[in-house]
């Protein structure tokens, strides 16, 4: 009987086969421009957003647009939030969240501002940070993920914890570290290069590598996968609690490198620092096109989101309004941009 | 005789208070087909978590070939060519077909890098080899959009990539109409015929019994009964000792439920 | 400026007592901004200093500048009982009468600081030690005038927490001082996060002055926004000198940036007696039955001529 | 055939029931004090962890604790968290969450200002907050369901959009309302009995409504089922939509009733008015024992954690450690709450 | 003729571009139980979905008691007494037995206040009635901690509450055990001698012809056949007549695996 069946298993179907005999499947992106746009409608979606953001704040004021100093100004700041804003996309992806990020951002400088100060070389000091960041997000990610706990409270319970820690110990003093603008470091992580802030280009290699780490490597289809079906992804063999872990680490990462960034924009560490980045940071990941339930992304959306959030306070004054209007246009550019992805966003169950 | 792939001993497991499994002995040979049956809640799903290293025994031993394991788990299991579909499936919906079929299992490079073109190669020659052709969905569809069948078949092409030496499926033909289930019966066939084994669970008895070689029926948590096929004359043979060791007093209305049931054949 | 600060400690009555003098005095004394926040932690460090210096029992109160809870947090500290409470004047004569009515009958004693509550302190008593914000805010706008040399229909910005508006009480009299000189100037609203990172405002500034080409002066509220003029500057292609940057305060980088050649002038309302002096007052009006202190710290003005005096006290967060 | 089975279907399984018979069903609750802790063991589970941080700080200082005036003054406040912690519990049993509670507070005490201002007696104020809440709660609802937005960037969203309105029409300024102390309103409202402030009674009759309403009225009962299986929910013929644009109506209603309460216990109007309760107040929901999932939640457990959270800074600071140590507790109690609920908040599917 | 309680007129339905039904008339009178059977996907779960309000069709009539119908809703629908047990079951699994069984029809007395001790007391007696006093839970269990069967159960007995003139069943009895369909099929019957309506929807073709009288096949979102039970001799011949509308050539894998499944009886 299996014998007679044989055939069939290779062709159960033979007769509809014909109709689509001959046609090999490809990629999406293989099949040109629509395909490229299928696979990135997220991303492009927010670009969208972005340009007819940056399009009427144009038309308001033309000539400031056109000037090279704007844009230079943002991207001396805009590195900072993307260094949090990429890690964080992984860590949505992943089905969490982390609040806790500001306070390690702070925690992180502050070892490099200590570092520093003690007459260190500042190279050393971002590895001593970097090594507090993935310290600091091994150990939130592990109380969230060994403890259970939701990540959206335990993390902004976190934050609290480590803010206060700075707190106590710093009782409110800042550093200045003014021997900074001398150091090797400083020139190749925060000079500028032909009017063009070097920090953007660390910043657009972070983007780069870690889209590709989401879309190209193992690290990011197993977040994928367990922010779409942890249940799935453990009975796969993955070790889903290692890979939650993973993303908090990360995003640990990427504080501290943004903290040791940030302390080298102005060479002064205030123990408040990071806190002003929580909500423009969070804001650029759902405006940039990651949807909350898990499971799906964009790095470069994030990315652009990151940049649009950026652009919104600068182009309201530029366009001569009074500052009074940033929070209110905040708030329309996060709903535009919700609506508008609510169109590239499926959900499936 | 075969080769024992995997062998389970006085395997115990209890959620809580409850009892799922109560002391399971269970072994496959090369090339057999195992029918494990048994009422709902009887524990069939937790033995196959426990062999396909889901779930941690509460105690018992777990041999692969012969030789006693520790540290058993789902990657350990996998590695040791034991592959599973779950009765839920275990697909992770919003994404690819390719990165469904290897999850858990990508195909990577150097330093963890995927191998994309090569995934997506495979994946196309495996949906091929189950009939997938036939549908306008490429290897990057979503597995979203696809129905309960076509999700099936991938659950069922993942599992075979590989050549993995035992294959677990947990009740594949629920919910299934006729043309699917003979899908899935033309798939377990063709995998013994390649030598391979294949561990089948079902309610329906008349389907187990037509595909499997030897029977294991579980009954609240311990084996009831192990039987070769040509031990049993017929289905029927085998409803008839579930239900006695279902109601042992025996129970009118469902003998005669199941009596409506053959009648109408 | 630094004059006030002597005479200030001159008037210790430390010969007359002896160390720790006030040692059984419990005070509650709030420093108003959020924990770390530049301002506060000069404040702070004053208080601390006083409590050193004299022994009474300080609790260190912070509000994050939030008007609300700063009430309610005055409320707890009222019915806690001190001997003094030191309160920051921000949430108006309104919302702290009935306070300070409790406070008067259960004896306790009142300081204000950084804001003045005229109404408060004319009902229930209490002293103020801060400059006269508004006012001080005036006389900013007159001496950046007069220095930047600005002329009438000139061009300046002025940044400042207008949307709060006893805090922003300063910079609008820096801004209608500057308005009735004939100046055009564009406010800007200073936004929270901009407290706990200066970095963020950089684009925001560069786009204002891209905007406003003709600015010939900027000006910047309290906190440590003049502090980060240099980045200011850099970000937005502007050399040292080519706008006349002032604002509020002292601080190790506003120090950096006067030796820049980037800040101009700053209105220093040396916060570090806002902390010192209402313990001191507390102190004296609890042990000595001394009637409350009212001190104008906004005395001085730090430009590139005298700006070395400060350096190092800044440098120890004492100015 | 079907004459023969019917007996079964009265007595199917005739031997094993009898070794319950006689036995009724009974509430959990009628089994006397286990059943009563088991069907409130996340409510108890708070007032555990309450009780354990009054006990450390009474040990730290009790004679600061045992002063009656200490427990008034937080009594005074505490209403106004009260009454936007409980409608967020709905919130958040409905499997949603609202961020923008702070902005409709400034918004309704806004317009109870104005109404004040203007001469008018307060309790026609108070009717036209509610009513603007009412009216805000419906918009932000309205936006997240029928624009199928995710609601914890929407709502974000919406408060910074809200608080920017209010900010571009008032320009930062603040209105006294000293004339409040003599109105009726005032006296029933804001005054105190025997020293106890009656906005208490307030807020506890409003928590004791609330209670009911969740766990005996069809609104709770719909609640907590839309945010269990919103699926099953419109299957039985349950507007979902309805249900979960009301729940944001209630956190406008007990937003508005709210800022009406912070406006007459200060006497002031602020434009940032509401602001600072966004995140106690959501530290209180969760401390309080509603797990972040849906479906399940307890009021009495966030009226407790509102409680919770209102006596952290005054406890640090009593119990004689300095201002900085308030972030460090604030984040060890909400991490501590969070262990403690991991055991009683079992999570089905 | 019986009362016809309620009857579709060429319902289409169309998620986007897919086509679930394609003009579908049936109709169900009153005592009489309605067996619907199909192929995956051929839009059985869409159709009985229309008929409980839960999806609205493109385009057709619904008439209930032969007055036709605007604005139907799943509340109207139950209004009307049509209780549907769906596939998925619809249960709230972190809410009591009590809360399932009153979903979206709580007993509410005066301003919409539950009447607690009431639906207490009606749970009781609806498990009573479909035999769940063995067990240890009550009306207070939580329905996550039941087992598969026992939430099929709670299914039923929300639907058989309010004494509802059509009761519809979508597979009911899949992933369910020889045991529990027995205990399935019993309440079927009962409810028909109580002279109420079911429409049944099934995969097991000899379930559904034991139980119905009278067959509606639909295909590929049409109806493609309607049959008296009368009419049809036995299961075999809807099983064949299934096979050849799937495949009008004749798929010789299908048949052969078919025809195993009946050799094995
Ligand atoms: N995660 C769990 N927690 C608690 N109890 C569980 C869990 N998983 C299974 N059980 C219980 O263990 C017993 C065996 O369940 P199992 O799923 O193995 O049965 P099964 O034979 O596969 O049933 P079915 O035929 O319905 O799939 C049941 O009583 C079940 O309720
Ligand atoms: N929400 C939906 N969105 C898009 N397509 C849908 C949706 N629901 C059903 N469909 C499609 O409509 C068709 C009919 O589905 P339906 O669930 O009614 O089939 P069925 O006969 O119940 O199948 P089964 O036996 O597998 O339950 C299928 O092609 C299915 O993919
Ligand atoms: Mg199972
Ligand atoms: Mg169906």
């Amino acid at each position: 009987m299996s014998k007679a069946m044989e055939p069939d298993l290779q062709n159960p179907f033979g007769d509809v086969r014909a109709a689509v005999e001959g046609k090999e499947w490809r990629h999406p992106a293989s099949h040109g421009l629509r395909g490229f746009v299928l696979d990135n409608r997220a991303s492009l979606g927010t670009l969208a957003v972005f340009i007819v953001m940056m399009a009427v704040f144009m038309i308001a004021n033309p000539t400031v647009f056109t000037t090279w100093y704007l844009y230079s100004s943002v991207l001396t700041t805009l590195p900072v939030a993307l260094f949090v804003v990429v890690p964080l996309v992984f860590v949505v992806t992943c089905g969490e969240i982390d609040l806790s990020f500001p306070a390690t951002m702070g925690f992180a400088s502050w070892v490099f501002a200590l570092v520093v100060q003690a007459g260190y070389d500042p190279f050393l000091g971002i590895a001593a940070a970097v090594l507090t960041g993935i310290l600091l997000g091994f150990l939130v990610g592990s109380l969230v993920v060994y403890g259970g706990l939701s990540s959206l409270i335990a993390t902004l319970g976190m934050n609290f914890l480590l803010r206060g820690l700075i707190q106590i110990i710093n009782e409110g003093k800042s550093m200045a570290l003014t021997g900074l603008a001398n150091s090797p470091a400083y020139k190749i992580f925060s000079s500028q290069v032909y009017g063009v802030p070097v920090q953007i280009f660390w910043a657009i290699a972070f983007v780069v590598l870690s889209a590709m780490l989401y879309n190209r490597h193992r690290f990011g289809a197993q977040v994928k996968v367990v922010g779409d079906n942890p249940d799935s992804a453990s009975q796969m063999g993955i070790d889903v609690k290692r890979v939650r872990v993973k993303v908090f680490v990360f995003v640990g990462i990427g504080a501290a490198i943004a903290g040791c960034f940030s302390v080298m924009i102005n060479f002064t560490w205030w123990p408040t620092a990071g806190d002003g980045y929580l909500l423009p940071v969070l804001a650029s990941v759902f405006v940039g096109g990651t949807p909350t339930w898990g499971g799906i992304g964009t790095v470069a959306g994030g990315a652009i989101g990151a940049v649009t959030v950026s652009f919104i306070q600068t182009g309201v004054v530029a366009a001569g309004l009074s500052g009074f209007y940033v929070q209110f246009f905040n708030g329309l550019i996060i709903i535009l941009s919700l609506l508008g992805h609510k169109w590239n966003q499926a959900r499936y169950r | 005789m075969a080769e024992r792939i995997i062998e389970l001993r006085d395997i115990k497991k209890s959620y809580g208070q409850v009892y799922a499994l109560g002391g399971v002995d269970l072994s496959v040979d090369r090339g057999e087909v195992v029918g494990l049956i048994g009422d709902n809640g009887a524990g069939k799903s937790t033995l196959i978590k426990i062999l396909s290293g889901v779930v941690r025994p509460t105690s018992g031993d777990i041999l692969v070939r012969g030789r006693p394991v520790s540290g058993w788990s789902a990657a350990r299991s996998r590695d040791a060519g034991i592959e599973t579909v779950f009765q839920d499936r275990a697909l992770a919906v919003q994404q690819t077909i390719v990165r469904n079929i290897f999850m858990g299992r990508e195909l990577t490079g150097f330093m963890g890098w995927l191998k994309v073109n090569k995934e997506i190669e495979e994946a196309s020659r495996l949906m091929r080899e189950i009939g997938f052709t036939s549908k306008v969905f490429t290897p990057h569809s979503i597995v979203g959009q696809l129905s309960g069948g076509e999700r099936q078949g991938v659950a069922i092409a993942r599992a075979i990539y590989k050549q993995a030496e035992l294959i677990i499926l947990d009740e594949p033909t629920t919910a299934l109409s006729l043309t699917e289930t003979a899908k899935v019966f033309h798939f377990v066939r063709q995998v013994r015929a390649s030598g391979r084994s294949i561990l089948f669970i079902g309610h329906n008895i008349h389907h187990v019994f037509e595909i499997a070689d030897r029977f294991v029926v579980l009954d609240r948590g311990k084996v009831a009964l192990t039987t070769d096929r040509s031990a049993v004359k017929s289905a029927e043979d085998l409803i008839h000792f579930m239900e006695d060791i279902a109601h042992p007093g025996g129970l009118p209305g469902l003998r005669e439920a199941s009596a409506a049931e053959q009648g109408a054949r | 400026a630094t004059t006030a600060l002597c005479a200030a400690v001159s008037t210790l009555p430390a010969r007359a007592l002896d160390a720790q003098w006030c040692k059984d005095v419990h005070i509650r004394f709030f420093v108003g901004g959020a924990e770390g926040d530049a301002f506060g932690t000069i404040v702070y460090n004053g208080a601390k200093q006083a409590a050193a210096d004299l022994g009474p029992k300080v609790d260190y109160i912070f509000s994050g500048w939030d008007v609300e809870k700063m009430v309610q947090q005055l409320r707890e500290a009222v019915a806690v009982k001190p001997n003094g409470i030191a309160m920051m004047g921000h949430p108006g004569d309104a919302a702290i009468m009935p306070l300070a009515e409790q406070a008067h009958k259960d004896g306790i004693k009142m300081m204000y600081q950084n804001v003045p509550v005229p109404t408060v302190t004319a009902a229930f008593g209490g002293g103020y030690v801060g400059a006269q914000q508004e006012q001080q805010g005036r006389a900013l706008g007159a001496e950046a005038f007069k220095l930047a040399g600005l002329k009438s229909g000139d061009k300046a910005i002025m940044i400042g927490p207008f949307e709060n508006e006893s805090r922003g009480a300063r910079e609008r009299g820096t801004v209608a001082a500057l308005k009735e000189a004939g100046i055009d100037v564009v406010q800007i609203n200073s936004q929270t996060e901009w407290a706990a990172d200066p970095n963020l405002a950089i684009p925001l500034i560069t786009a204002a002055l891209l905007n406003n080409p003709g600015v010939k002066a900027v000006g910047y509220p309290g906190g440590q926004m003049l502090g980060n003029v240099p980045t200011y500057m850099q970000a937005a292609g502007r050399k040292p000198g080519d706008i006349f940057n002032f604002g509020f305060d002292t601080s190790p980088q506003i120090v950096e940036a006067f030796k820049g050649g980037w800040v101009q002038l700053t209105a220093d309302q040396q916060p570090f007696m806002q902390g010192y002096l209402p313990i001191l007052s507390l102190c004296q009006q609890v042990v000595l039955g001394l009637s409350p202190m009212n001190v104008d710290t906004g005395a001085g003005f730090v430009t590139p001529q005298n700006y070395e005096i400060v350096s190092e006290l800044a440098k120890q967060a004492l100015r």
